[in-house]
């Protein structure tokens, strides 16, 4: 047990955190500092901007092998990454589901001539990627998904309707789950298409959430043309590389998770200590200090059991108990973070961004609605605890 | 006892809810809530046809002389829908103040034509403070010669951009005042602000040296700490009323999802967990709406414990709707989590109508102190 | 809408608060005052003494009609005579069992051979009843009890076992359900019996508690023989009058509950005065105040939730869904409130009776433990919230 | 970074993972908690024999020489079997007080003996006023001559009825001091305490015109405040680990239960509200472990943020222990609820060690001003 960096990390962070010094971007950013909004052409040319800069610099995608332009970074390394990007407040990458999940993907299933066409540009961000899984009636219950596509000569046919696409409104490619084989049971006939967003039939339609924002989209598919070669690992087999494309979101997403509760945790801080309550600071308000210390204590506990967690992976291979439920527990306790700072300013805590009387630049007001989406995106709350009920604890099937 | 709506506020209940699911629901509201005033004008003339708007306001000046317990049906409605318009402000806030505490002469000038619908009233009380502490307000009300200058700011002032006059709490030396505000007098500056529960609409007051005459103070100068306290009390059931009936819509809108959305080959409400869910949502709606009906009653008939139960609704209510609109998201999953889907509007104006009047701990206190107080 | 008596409730609660005033026992009480224990001869004594003055004075089953020695009275006048009960701090009765369940059980489905034979006795408190209800293997699930009754001749020959049978070690007779047709379902095989508790074959063993408390039994049947007479209602109709004793069972009990749980804040309060907490009293520690202020405001919600659901009964015969969490309501609740006096102490809350140093005599620590069985006991709060989400918001059975 | 045990480490979790539950199961040694020294003697002679007496305390003085990390791998063992006896008082709240701030005489004289199972000691620290502030405390040391003259009363002092010898935490002036007091010395009465966790034994501890000379000091006079914090960092590791094993041991009863115990034709554990139950509960399981471990780590290596990140642990660990016990309870329905189950054990437990020590409030207040200090 120990939690000092080794020589090598210590190493690989001095490295890190020289070259952020020397290229992070400095001063105002455009769009919503707080959201890491990609919404406007501004933002999304400054992001793309910092991209092409990781991707000079060979920072873009830390964790893929050197042969595909990555560092073949290990986890810790990773973690360490992410620890520096967050101290340094540098951006994040516009690419992240190319980065995170079809990076992935490829380079273990994909087709050297699929490597060879795509890791490129995802790296440097001219490529953008969406994931295109869930379904107006495949939520929880993803392998029920119905959008259908029929092998015609050296064409797949793709008809149906994806929900909840992530970067759909700017991406130029989407990784696709399609049901390939309608009479097999319902994980086994499903198979994993890339599909060029720009192809004739395809409609893509913004779905404002109840931020009022439009993260994600409704992709629809009409007779869409997709070369066979686009197929990724075997036909029907596109179950399984889901399986371990969400594991990959969990997974890559958990580190950067950790320096985003601490970040919240932070400004919540700074909040409190600058309002004031009944005529003395929030800080000195005995009730508010429990709630404070309970969030503070609780975003602690969160990166003991991350670090417990890398520890095992790095093992063994796959994470403990203890990385079971980190969705289930940072998502919570991040609902909890999002409203008491809302309640410290009290009804002016209500003010959104935009009005001058808004708090911290309406970040609290997004934070609160924008929270309850997290318990349940990616799987929700309910699906994980049963997930860890059934696989953790062995419990029976309902 | 009996704890029961008469025939009639039953019947009172279904032309409401008829009137106001079928004319004016949320889903058609929701548009009307962006235009320039927030709310559809015939909605407001169409309340003021059913007589909603002198329910409770006295016979003598054209109002139809019921109680607290009618507004209360009236208001549950309203929060079912989200209704938006100065219903609030006008017959909560300020008239029944008036009604309560005015002069003769202004109850004359005022309250029919509040019955009519042909004025509409707030009440100005929070300042930059954001506390509901009388204790905590700066806006003061300066005697000079035979009048009153009033100079402050207040926010979060509920349909002033529409309001005829503000009733607006003020300082008078140590203690406080109400007085009775034209809201197109000199001085007074009406600007909207922007909030998270976009269902209603709030502005900013500034008072630049307005001139108030003796005639506009509402009781006596100095006693405006009792009629702020009434006020309060009643601004927190007729929320609690609200809230009630919002939640109440809410956890509808939730059952019937649960029975119809299939997950897994089966409708998720066969699940335990959705199914536990639901049934702590309406542990929580019922006991939101006990406690409001209680406290409009004691309200009604001027019990003594009137501060410590209308404090009670208030909080428990606000935690109660908050905590039923959350879940009721995420019980609809990505659905829940759309701009188009009404639930936000919901989860939004939980939170308003937690922190707006005092938040839970705020009226916990409040309560405590009363019990205290009634104790010794 | 009125909360106020009318003038038949307002003579009603005149009459039963001057008999209190005249015949209520002073003075000090053996056994545990704050358990109402029943255990030890003295306490058994006391108890049995003040059952056969209620009885004399014709206050012993308010609600039973008149011609069995009840009062008839209206529900709103039995939610008088528990109020007045507690305000004269009145012991409860001793047989509960016999007048809140038996009674009414054989009023409704008993011969006029059992009526004549067991309602005095129950009233007087000379026969003491128990209920003989769930077994090891069916407690949620009571319907699938496996006690077993065959008729032979004229008698029954009951054979099995039977567990948290209340009031074992001092009843003279319990009403059991048993199986007395196994290939039927499980809810038609069932039937209702009267046992004398003295029959050969009978063996009681008292079931110690987590409190150290025996308050219930485990009762084991060998080879009993119970006169055919003794059957209530028909053969094989055993299920819906158990269902209806228990409607019984928790429409009396949440009257007195009601009254239980204000007097347990009241408790709370005036603790919480007494107390120092970081060297003022505890009732002027913020954080505290709040969570008091909870326990409050929750106590006088259970009352009005009380007030509407007996409203709704006198109305319609049945209560609205406002009854029908009741349960959940007040045992979590009075959990709550057990914990939060324990914890106003701080550790010398855990003293418990007998040591010099306890604090109210240790029924706080009791308290603490007893609540524990309230959210299993007559129906765990799991069950009880199926039964909301199934009965009152038809939701589908899992 | 590495948050594993070490192979070493984990052989000693094994060794004592089966000697605690063959030998000394809490089933069996919940009688001897009955017993009047409260725990079976030859459980005691194991303990010194496998050397973990010794464990954490320096080589030159007997011991293994080991961190507070081994230490936290065998208390989170003797949480899972509710292990009695006074090895967290001799080792924890006296052992390590010597070694770490204890003259060379004071170790030499004790150190070996308590290594070798030859000597007991503990700590007393709360008062009748309940709090675990120094601040609050009013047993005092007066000097007379070269001597001090100790005068007070302690509380809740575990296992004082065995003890050799007591630290006591008493005031000099303003200042305070620790003192190494002799158990059997004269105006010393130990007077067992009932509590209602009663597989851990308190006393009551009078010291009435005590004499202690300065070679009793523990540290320098008016250095007591700094080795009272450092004794409470231990204890909430030591207890929080201890909590750890406990919610453990509970949460596994509790699966086993729900897999087998079949009601409406179904393992209890097929159903959702169960699953999700056991999910919180692992949940806080692993987390309160996680905290015990981090905070064992931060102790041992004298890392900046002991205070703050033993308070973490405490207060998470205690809260999480009483709602799995809680839980735990109510997932077994009426078995849970007897006598005979050991569940109940756990229950009183997690309330006494939630209690004991601080409550999880003090030391989220702890924690915070922890966080402030260095902060600024």
């Amino acid at each position: 047990m120990d939690f000092k960096d080794t020589p090598e990390e210590a190493k690989f962070r001095a490295e890190i955190r020289e070259w952020l010094r020397k290229n992070a971007p400095k001063g105002k950013r455009p769009g919503g500092a707080w959201t890491g909004s990609l919404i406007g052409e501004d933002s999304l040319k400054f992001h793309k901007d910092w991209q092409k800069k990781l991707y000079e610099g060979g920072w873009a995608a830390v964790a893929w092998p050197k042969e595909y332009g990555g560092r073949g970074a290990s986890l810790m390394e990773q973690v360490i990454f992410y620890e520096e990007m967050a101290r340094a407040c540098a951006p994040s990458v516009v690419n992240v589901i190319g980065i995170a999940l079809v990076g992935p993907v490829l380079i273990g299933h994909g087709t050297e001539e699929q490597k060879q066409r795509f890791l490129k540009p995802i790296l440097s961000g001219d490529m953008i990627w969406s994931q295109g899984f869930s379904e107006p009636n495949a939520g929880s219950d993803l392998a029920s998904l119905s959008t259908r596509a029929v092998l015609e000569g050296d064409h797949f046919v793709v008809n149906g309707q994806k929900v909840w696409t992530s970067f759909g409104t700017i991406a130029d490619w989407i990784l696709l789950l399609v049901r390939t084989d309608p009479s097999a049971p319902k994980h086994r006939g499903i198979s994993c298409l890339l599909v060029d967003l720009h192809s004739p039939g395809v409609t893509i339609r913004p779905l404002v959430q109840m931020t009022g924002d439009a993260e994600f989209s409704e992709v629809f598919f009409d007779n869409v043309r997709v070369p066979q070669q686009n197929l990724v690992g075997a036909l029907n087999d596109g179950w399984s590389i889901a399986i371990a494309t969400l594991m990959h979101e969990r997974g890559g997403v958990a580190v950067a998770i950790q320096v985003q509760i601490e970040q919240v945790l932070s400004s919540l801080f700074d909040l409190a200590r600058r309002t004031g309550k009944n005529g003395r600071s929030a800080m000195e308000d005995p009730r508010i200090r429990q709630e404070l210390a309970r969030c503070y204590a609780e975003v602690q506990i969160a990166r003991w059991n991350g670090y417990r967690s890398l520890t095992k992976i790095v093992k063994d291979g796959m994470p403990g108990p203890e990385g079971s439920f980190g969705k289930v527990f940072w998502t919570e306790l991040n609902q909890r973070m999002q409203e008491l700072a809302l309640n410290l300013s009290g009804v002016f805590g209500l003010v959104p961004s935009g009005d001058p009387l808004t708090v911290d630049s309406g970040r609290w007001v997004y934070g609160y609605l924008r929270s309850r989406g997290n318990t349940i995106e990616g799987g929700t709350s309910e699906i994980q605890r049963n997930i860890v009920a059934e696989r953790v604890l062995g419990l029976p099937k309902g | 006892m009996n704890f029961d709506l008469s025939d009639e506020q039953k019947m009172l209940q279904e032309s409401a809810r008829s009137c106001l699911a079928k004319e004016f629901p949320v889903t058609t509201t929701r548009k009307a809530a962006e235009s320039l005033t927030g709310y559809p004008e015939e909605l407001w003339k169409k309340m003021a046809d059913l007589g909603w708007l002198g329910l409770a306001l006295p016979e003598s000046y054209g109002g139809l002389g019921l109680g607290f317990v009618d507004l209360a049906v009236v208001l549950e409605e309203m929060g079912r829908e989200l209704t938006p318009g100065p219903f609030f402000s006008t017959v909560v806030l300020a008239g029944l103040t008036l009604a309560d505490a005015g002069s003769a002469e202004q109850k004359k000038l005022w309250l029919p034509r509040i019955a009519s619908g042909g004025a509409k009233g707030t009440f100005a009380w929070v300042e930059r403070s954001g506390e509901w502490d009388g204790g905590a307000l700066v806006t003061a009300a300066r005697r000079a010669g035979g009048k009153y200058v009033l100079n402050g700011t207040k926010y979060f002032v509920t349909y002033a951009h529409v309001a005829d006059f503000i009733l607006c709490l003020a300082r008078t030396g140590k203690a406080l005042t109400v007085f009775l505000v034209d809201a197109k007098a000199p001085g007074v500056k009406v600007e909207p602000m922007a909030i998270m529960d976009s269902s209603r609409r709030v502005s900013k007051v500034e008072f630049r040296n307005v001139a108030v005459g003796p005639r506009d103070v509402v009781g006596k100068p100095g006693a405006g700490a009792p009629i702020a306290e009434g006020v309060l009390s009643r601004a927190c059931v007729a929320m609690a009323a609200e809230m009630a009936g919002g939640a109440q819509r809410v956890l509808e809108m939730s059952i019937e999802y649960a029975k119809a959305r299939v997950q897994f080959g089966k409708p998720i409400g066969s699940y335990q967990a959705i199914k536990h869910k639901c049934s702590n949502m309406i542990l929580e709606v019922e006991s939101a709406r006990s406690a409001a009906y209680y406290s409009a009653w004691a309200n009604q008939e001027g019990s003594p414990d009137v501060v410590e139960v209308s404090s009670i609704a208030k909080a428990y209510a606000s935690e109660a709707y908050r905590k039923v609109t959350g879940e009721a998201i995420q019980l609809h999953g990505g659905i829940g989590f759309t701009w188009e889907h009404p639930l936000h509007l919901y989860f939004r104006r939980a939170k308003f109508s937690e922190l707006m009047f005092g938040d839970p701990a705020f009226h916990r206190e409040r309560m405590l102190r009363a019990v205290e107080k009634s104790a010794a």
